[in-house]
């Protein structure tokens, strides 16, 4: 039991810290990329603070909300995402160390709807100020994520097909045991890696809250500590996906340390590929993702599907 | 008992609300109101009942059977619940409206119909009280008017078709079993062989597809869905199109039973995999072409067929864990697009008729509590974790990918992302952004209106986070089709299914939201402003129209306008267009010339004669 | 007797009611429809009649000269044709009665104009 | 016991004494065909109970059959009787004040004929007699068709004539033929020896007979005449054509076929013919905009439907016909007689101006949508319960061929249903056209409603309890296809 309560602790906090210091490192790379020093690491745990301490604007009570929908439901999907640890007994995970408080409820399915909570939150809080940017910024959000969602999902249901289970803990366990998803679904690993930056909003997908273009787009209306909770809510979305990379097609790890070394290696990768291309419309963005991405999954599930049928 | 006394109360209730119309509106009111409530109380009290008796016996030869049973009480109560709100709904939605006796009058006696169907034990009865329910609501859905007229006709016309399909299959059943009593072809069906079984089950597929609106038999739903009055909108996409999936449960599981039909397959397909992948189109199609639907109601119909292809594919499996997805998505369905119907219908009321999506904006303002009840309607069409929906639609993607079908869950999760977009599309542009300038004093719904959304509501929550509740009336339906009960918590599911434990999402989730508002609370409290006061790059902010609607998606419009049109709608209406071509040119054999006609007489002699001369007919 | 025997009086009859279903069938004109009709009339009468002739048979009366029924035309049809040709006589009545009314309405008995019903 | 022959004798004699009647008191004649029929309805009822048990045979002028002129009062006979009697009944009332204009005594006359003209089809146990009682229906038809005067209703009754005339012309060759072979004119005797005669010769007398009877039957193609008649004639007229007069047709080309040939094996022909006539009727009817002459074509539909339950030679599947006769007659007499009184209110026979006739006949609208529901086989009404049984005895013939064209009679039946819900809906749901919308705001008297309310009621009656006349119908069907028992019991021992 106080295991449990320390976990259910302990997990969001990792997000939180890690996902926080993932911005500040994402800042960091483009900087070095761009041949620029950069801000420090630990740049938007400042920002946060300050933005905290500042009085917001509020369109309405949903305008609030919304905010609070969107942190508090990707807090509660890190719950769902088990944080390295190794699974001896599959009935009850929680008991052999894997960092997954909430591990024994729906799995990955629950955790794809989860995910909805961020964008979703955003929408409706975002929605509720009468501002056409937010509007246009929310509309090319959903587009987008229906854009990388399609091969998204067939990534996953290639993996659960492979496995034949929903659960992530039993996807992890099956890695250590046989090898990871990588080299058993490696198409799936390339399609997932191609939409990275589409499912994490850095470039080329940046456009749903283009500064330049739609003044922020949902973020237009936000301030002082709703902006700092949006930020915040950035950080642990960008450590949700990555995590669920990690866990799906990299074995997830051993302990928490080598999952959270896995995890940089991950977005490192995906952040360095991406700071040197510049954003994209929305139009190019579905059509990529509905292209390569969605091709190479859709050939990845065929082959699974096959494999096992015969 | 039970359910004679259930159908005299529902059949009395509708044919005494007319007179009593001509009497005193406000007597006729009360009374339909309270004629539907006891209708719920009555079927609630039935609970956990069974039997069946003849209530007519000999009609052409035949008895008529009343039955009640838990697949029987579970539709029932779906049925009156929803027919109950929609007729408190009704009570101020079409007051000083024509024909308002009329309208009681016809929603009461589609209630009572569908009720007759589900308590039906013999497929005579079950048809005679389908055929009421068909054309009662062509009465209401030509009720509008206008176009509704067109709607109107195209939704008896095409259920026409499909009872003409149904009957031809049910007489089938009688001429090769002599009964029609489901009990006792239950347990004669297997005498004949599995062609004739299949021939059956297509010619009742037809009818049950047709009103259930199945992809390709749906064309006639998002005309007449958009058309009827609100209310009863909320009846036909909650209830009515259900009677379809009862339909099928009661004639795949209930009468010719699992070990046959999982037996009718040839070499590559199965009576149930076509079932399936016609579930799967109609999830996916539909639901993008609800994305594109810029009049609300028409939107939310396009919604219906998708979501009927969510429960179809989970009926098609044959398999429990997909059944119970099937009929526990069926109840959850009929609530909350029960209260989105409703909810638009509210909406329709106080801007006077306003259902389309880019003439709306801002009303969150006017009418909190009607947003509130949407929002949750519409969590819960997506299927978010702690509303009923998430349950049923987990269940179904369970299923599916349990049986090893990628493919198809990955129609049913794309689906769901259509709902979302759909979903935010109507949130978004009726209630959220801008409030216009004519809409600045509406008033907020009347309670009437108010209470039965937040019924619904309500309920998508409650069975959202204690979903065992609705699960235990599924278990034994289940169980009576010969499948394996799945064992449900009152919290979820355990381990040997799931897991799944919704109260402990629900903790964590209000945990998190606990924790985040205290964070809030500690930090300077915002400050309210006008919605004019928003962020225009510097130049004023217009008064009339600073509310993004127009072409909410249009990168996607763009990208799938070619794709997604209605094919079989274009496709039916082009064959009618040319059988009325046709009939128009066959006329002309009715030339006016009498030689003509004497000509036509003597060619018949002579064509009989030379008949006889030729084939030797006699 | 056969039907189809090389007979001359049904060659007869039924050549009057061919004639009367040509005129029918080919003549625009209403009269000369309805006098065709008439001709069908005839030959079916006159077909009646024949189908209870016999060659040389007397009329049916028991009289001095026929005392045995053998030798008598069969009387059946000649009371059936007495009906038959009232009832043409009231048809034609009644038909030429109809024309004098079309003729007023439409000043014409040309069946190709005469078609304000039709479809 | 009264003797069926009542049933013939007294009508035909207050048709006689109606002009008497009308010179002794200016209006008695208007009462004389109810006066009739009420007669021709009790004495029917009373009767049919004995005719269930065994078909009541009158003989005339002390001859025994096969010599005499004979009545056959079987159970088919009287049911259709009973029905002909009820019909003529409820259009004599609606009659009494809907004919107004012109000579009023002959229309009152002509109209006993007829229904007199059918009970002795219905009845009669003769050829030659069958042709008599039809010439007698067919006659006062084309006069009461033209009995309006205008150039519409001339013009139907002219043609209406030269194609009955035809028609009669074949029936009488027939009779002719028939003689030639067997020296007898009563249908029993000639059926007793049928099999005797070489099968070519026999077969076309038959198909004179067909052919000759049909024309009145209206079966495809010898139906051209229908469409005019029925909507060119008095409405009150146009529901006893519709109602009766063709059902006499039917009547008597199924005895020829049944009773007299024996001839079952030309029936899958006549199914096609049957199911073509079905089509044809509901094909033109749907793009009609002359709500007579819509309810015209939907007849020859109707009528489609009962030959082709009498095609398939089977005891479910003669009731079931005998079942859509009743069920027809019912609901399109109160459909032509509803319509009546709203085509003389708006003046105007297009669909469109029925429009909004909810609110300004609502009553008369209401049974006129209790009739289009029954005709288009919606449940509770009576035209569901005949649907029903026509498609159960196709399907228990368990022939491909039946099931086949019952799979094309539907599609009629929901192009049926797409007409006459459109009115349906045109009734309730349209505004009224622009003119005369409140001198039309007014019920039709009731010697009008009455008889609309009555078939409205029964409609809905014997569609709830289809037991009302399911007996007698077996009965009915049995007499029409048992042909040995129908020799035995006309013919004696």
């Amino acid at each position: 039991m106080v295991t449990r309560i320390i976990q259910l602790l302990l997990s969001p906090l990792i997000a939180l810290a890690v996902g926080v210091l993932f911005l500040g490192l994402s800042r960091k790379i483009i900087a070095r990329i761009h041949r620029r020093y950069g801000p420090p690491l630990y740049q938007p745990v400042i920002d946060v603070i300050r933005m905290m301490s500042q009085r917001s604007i509020s369109h309405g009570s949903l305008f609030e909300l919304g905010v609070v929908l969107a942190l508090a439901g990707s807090l509660v999907t890190v719950l769902f995402i088990p944080l390295g640890g190794t699974v001896i007994c599959r009935q009850n995970p929680l008991a052999h160390g894997v960092l997954c408080p909430l591990s024994s409820s729906g799995g990955l399915l629950v955790v794809m709807y989860l995910m909805l909570f961020g964008p979703l939150g955003l929408a409706l809080g975002a929605g509720d100020s009468a501002n056409p940017n937010a509007s246009i910024g929310v509309s090319r959000k959903l587009l987008l994520a229906l854009a990388y969602e399609v091969p998204f999902l067939l990534v996953i249901l290639a993996v659960m097909s492979h496995y034949r289970t929903i659960s992530i803990t039993e996807i992890v366990a099956r890695q250590q045991e046989s090898g990871w998803g990588v080299l058993s679904v490696p198409l799936s690993a390339v399609a997932a890696f191609l939409i990275l930056p589409a499912m994490l909003g850095i470039r080329p997908f940046d456009l749903v809250s283009a500064p330049q273009e739609i003044a922020s787009g949902p973020l237009a209306e936000y301030g002082g500590s709703y902006l700092a909770l949006l930020a915040v809510q950035k950080g642990v979305h960008l450590f949700v996906v990555i995590a669920l990379y990690v866990d799906l097609f990299l074995g997830g790890g051993v302990n928490l340390a080598t999952f959270l070394v896995k995890m940089l290696v991950v977005f490192v990768a995906a952040e360095m590929i991406a700071a040197v291309l510049p954003r994209i419309r929305i139009e190019s963005a579905v059509r990529f993702c509905w292209k390569w991405p969605t091709a190479l999954a859709l050939l990845q599930m065929a082959i699974t599907v096959l494999s096992k049928s015969v | 008992m039970g359910a004679g006394a259930i159908l005299t109360v529902a059949l009395a209730g509708a044919g005494l609300s007319y007179p009593l119309g001509l009497l005193s509106a406000k007597v006729r009111n009360v009374f339909a109101t309270a004629v539907s409530a006891l209708l719920v109380c009555l079927v609630a009290a039935a609970y956990g009942r069974s039997g069946e008796h003849v209530y007519y016996s000999g009609f052409l030869g035949l008895d008529l059977i009343l039955r009640t049973d838990a697949l029987a009480w579970f539709f029932a109560i779906t049925v009156s619940l929803v027919g109950c709100l929609s007729v408190v709904f009704s009570l101020r939605y079409v007051r000083g409206r024509e024909k308002v006796s009329f309208y009681y009058f016809a929603l009461l006696l589609v209630n009572a119909a569908m009720l007759g169907i589900v308590f039906s034990g013999d497929l005579l009865s079950f048809f005679i009280f389908w055929e009421v329910m068909s054309w009662a609501a062509y009465l209401l859905i030509s009720y509008n008017r206008g176009r509704a007229l067109y709607a109107g006709l195209k939704y008896i016309v095409m259920s026409i078709i499909g009872s003409c399909a149904m009957l031809v299959g049910l007489l089938s059943l009688y001429a090769a079993h002599d009964t029609l009593v489901i009990s006792e072809l239950a347990e004669r069906i297997g005498s004949r062989g599995t062609g004739f079984l299949l021939g059956v089950l297509v010619a009742f597929s037809i009818g049950f597809g047709i009103k259930s609106a199945m992809v390709p038999l749906h064309t006639w739903l998002p005309d007449a869905h958009s058309e009827a009055p609100s209310p009863f909108s909320a009846v036909l996409s909650g209830i009515l199109i259900k009677m379809g999936i009862y339909g099928f449960v009661l004639v795949m599981y209930a009468l010719v039973g699992l070990k046959l039909l999982l037996g009718l397959r040839g070499a590559w397909v199965s009576f149930n995999s076509v079932l399936c992948w016609l579930g799967a189109i109609g999830i996916l199609i539909p639901t993008f072409i609800a994305v594109l639907q810029t009049d609300a109601k028409r939107l939310l119909a396009w919604s219906s067929i998708g979501q009927i292809g969510y429960i179809i594919l989970g009926m098609g499996f044959a398999t429990s864990l997909g059944l119970t997805g099937a009929l526990f998505h069926t109840f959850n369905h009929a609530v909350f697009k029960a209260l989105l119907f409703l909810a638009v219908g509210a909406v329709e009321y106080r801007t006077g008729g306003v259902r389309d999506l880019n003439e709306l904006g801002g009303l969150i303002k006017r009418m909190p509590v009607t947003f509130a009840c949407a929002l949750v309607g519409g969590l819960g069409l997506i299927g978010v974790p702690l509303t009923s929906g998430f349950v049923s639609k987990w269940l179904i993607y369970k299923t599916l990918i349990a049986e090893g079908h990628p493919f198809l869950a990955l129609a049913a999760l794309v689906g769901t992302w259509g709902a979302i977009l759909y979903v935010y599309k109507l949130l978004h542009n009726m209630f959220l952004g801008q409030l216009p300038e004519k809409y600045a004093h509406l008033e907020a719904a009347p309670f009437t209106m108010r209470l039965p959304l937040v019924v619904c509501g309500s309920i998508i929550i409650l069975f959202g986070i204690l979903p065992g509740i609705p699960l235990g009336a599924v278990g034994p339906i289940v169980g009576s089709l010969g499948l394996e009960p799945v064992q449900a918590t009152l919290t979820g599911f355990g381990p040997q299914v799931g897991p799944l434990n919704m109260v402990s999402i629900f903790a964590a989730a209000a945990l998190a939201v606990l924790a985040v508002l205290l964070v809030l609370r500690a930090s300077a409290a915002p400050r309210r402003v006008a919605q004019e006061d928003s962020y225009a790059a510097g130049s004023p902010v217009p008064a009339g129209r600073y509310h993004h609607t127009v072409r909410f998606y249009d990168p996607l419009e763009g990208a799938t306008i070619g794709y997604l049109r209605d094919w079989a709608d274009e496709f039916y209406t082009r064959v009618a267009g040319g059988a009325r071509g046709g009939f128009d040119g066959l006329r002309r054999i009715y030339t006016g010339d009498v030689r003509n006609y004497v000509m036509y007489i003597v060619c018949l002699l002579a064509f009989l004669i030379f008949v006889q001369m030729v084939w030797h007919i006699w | 007797m056969s039907l189809l025997s090389p007979s001359i009086h049904y060659v007869g009859c039924f050549s009057l009611v061919l004639i009367g279903l040509y005129v029918v069938l080919v003549k625009p004109n209403l009269i000369k429809v309805i006098i065709g009709i008439n001709l069908m009339d005839t030959g079916v009468n006159l077909f009646l009649v024949t189908v209870g002739y016999i060659q040389g048979g007397t009329a049916p009366i028991f009289s001095e000269a026929a005392r045995q029924p053998e030798g008598m035309v069969d009387p059946v049809p000649q009371a059936l044709v007495l009906t038959a040709i009232v009832i043409g006589v009231s048809v034609l009545a009644l038909a030429l009665a109809l024309t004098i009314r079309v003729y007023g309405h439409y000043g014409t008995l040309d069946l190709r104009k005469i078609k304000g019903l039709r479809w | 016991m009264v003797s069926p022959i009542l049933l013939i004798a007294v009508p035909l004699g207050l048709a006689f004494i109606t002009p008497l009647l009308g010179l002794a008191r200016k209006g008695a004649p208007r009462y004389v065909p109810a006066v009739a029929m009420l007669f021709n309805l009790l004495v029917s009822v009373s009767l049919l109970p004995d005719a269930l048990r065994a078909p009541i045979v009158v003989r005339t002028a002390g001859w025994a059959p096969p010599f005499s002129i004979h009545l056959v009062a079987g159970p088919l006979g009287l049911l259709l009787s009973s029905l002909i009697a009820l019909i003529g009944l409820l259009v004599a009332v609606y009659g009494m004040d809907y004919i107004r204009e012109g000579a009023t005594t002959r229309y009152h006359v002509l109209s006993i004929l007829i229904l007199v003209g059918a009970t002795g089809v219905v009845l009669t146990g003769d050829v030659f007699n069958l042709f008599v009682f039809f010439e007698i229906l067919c006659i006062s038809s084309y006069a009461l068709v033209a009995y309006w005067g205008d150039s519409a209703s001339v013009e139907a009754g002219a043609k209406y004539l030269i194609q009955g005339a035809i028609g009669s012309s074949f029936v009488l060759i027939g009779i002719g033929l028939l003689y030639g072979a067997f020296g007898a004119l009563s249908m029993a005797d000639i059926a007793a020896n049928v099999s005797s005669v070489s099968s070519f010769r026999l077969f076309v007398s038959l198909a004179f007979l067909i052919t000759g009877f049909g024309v009145e039957a209206a079966v495809f193609p010898l139906n051209a005449w229908l469409p005019d008649a029925h909507s060119s004639a008095p409405s009150s007229i146009s529901a006893i054509l519709s109602g009766i007069a063709i059902k006499a047709g039917i009547y008597a080309v199924a005895r020829v076929v049944y009773t007299i040939y024996g001839a079952q094996s030309i029936l899958p022909f006549v199914a096609l013919l049957s199911v073509a006539t079905l089509l044809i009727g509901e094909m033109c009817a749907f793009s009609q905009n002359d709500i007579k002459r819509l309810l015209a074509y939907s007849s020859i539909g109707q009528m489609g439907l009962i030959v082709f339950g009498l095609a398939m030679a089977s005891a479910t599947g003669v009731s079931a016909a005998l079942f859509v006769v009743i069920s027809h007659a019912l609901a399109k007499a109160l459909l032509f007689l509803a319509s009546g009184y709203m085509i003389l209110r708006t003046g105007s026979r297009e669909v469109s101006s029925l429009n909004g006739m909810g609110t300004r006949m609502p009553l008369t609208s209401l049974c006129f949508t209790v009739g289009a529901f029954s005709l288009v086989g919606l449940p509770p009404f009576v035209g569901f319960a005949s649907k029903f049984m026509i498609v159960r005895a196709a399907l228990e013939t368990a022939d491909t061929f039946f099931v086949v064209l019952l799979a094309i009679a539907l599609i009629g039946t929901v192009i049926e249903g797409a007409y006459f819900l459109r009115i349906v809906q045109g009734l309730y749901f349209k505004p009224a056209p622009q003119q005369a919308r409140e001198e039309t705001r007014k019920e039709p008297p009731l010697s009008a409603l009455v008889p609309v309310g009555v078939l409205a009621a029964l409609i809905v009656a014997v569609g709830l309890y289809p037991g009302l006349v399911e007996r007698a119908l077996g009965a009915a069907a049995n007499d029409l296809l048992d042909r040995d028992s129908y020799v035995q019991n006309v013919m004696g021992d």
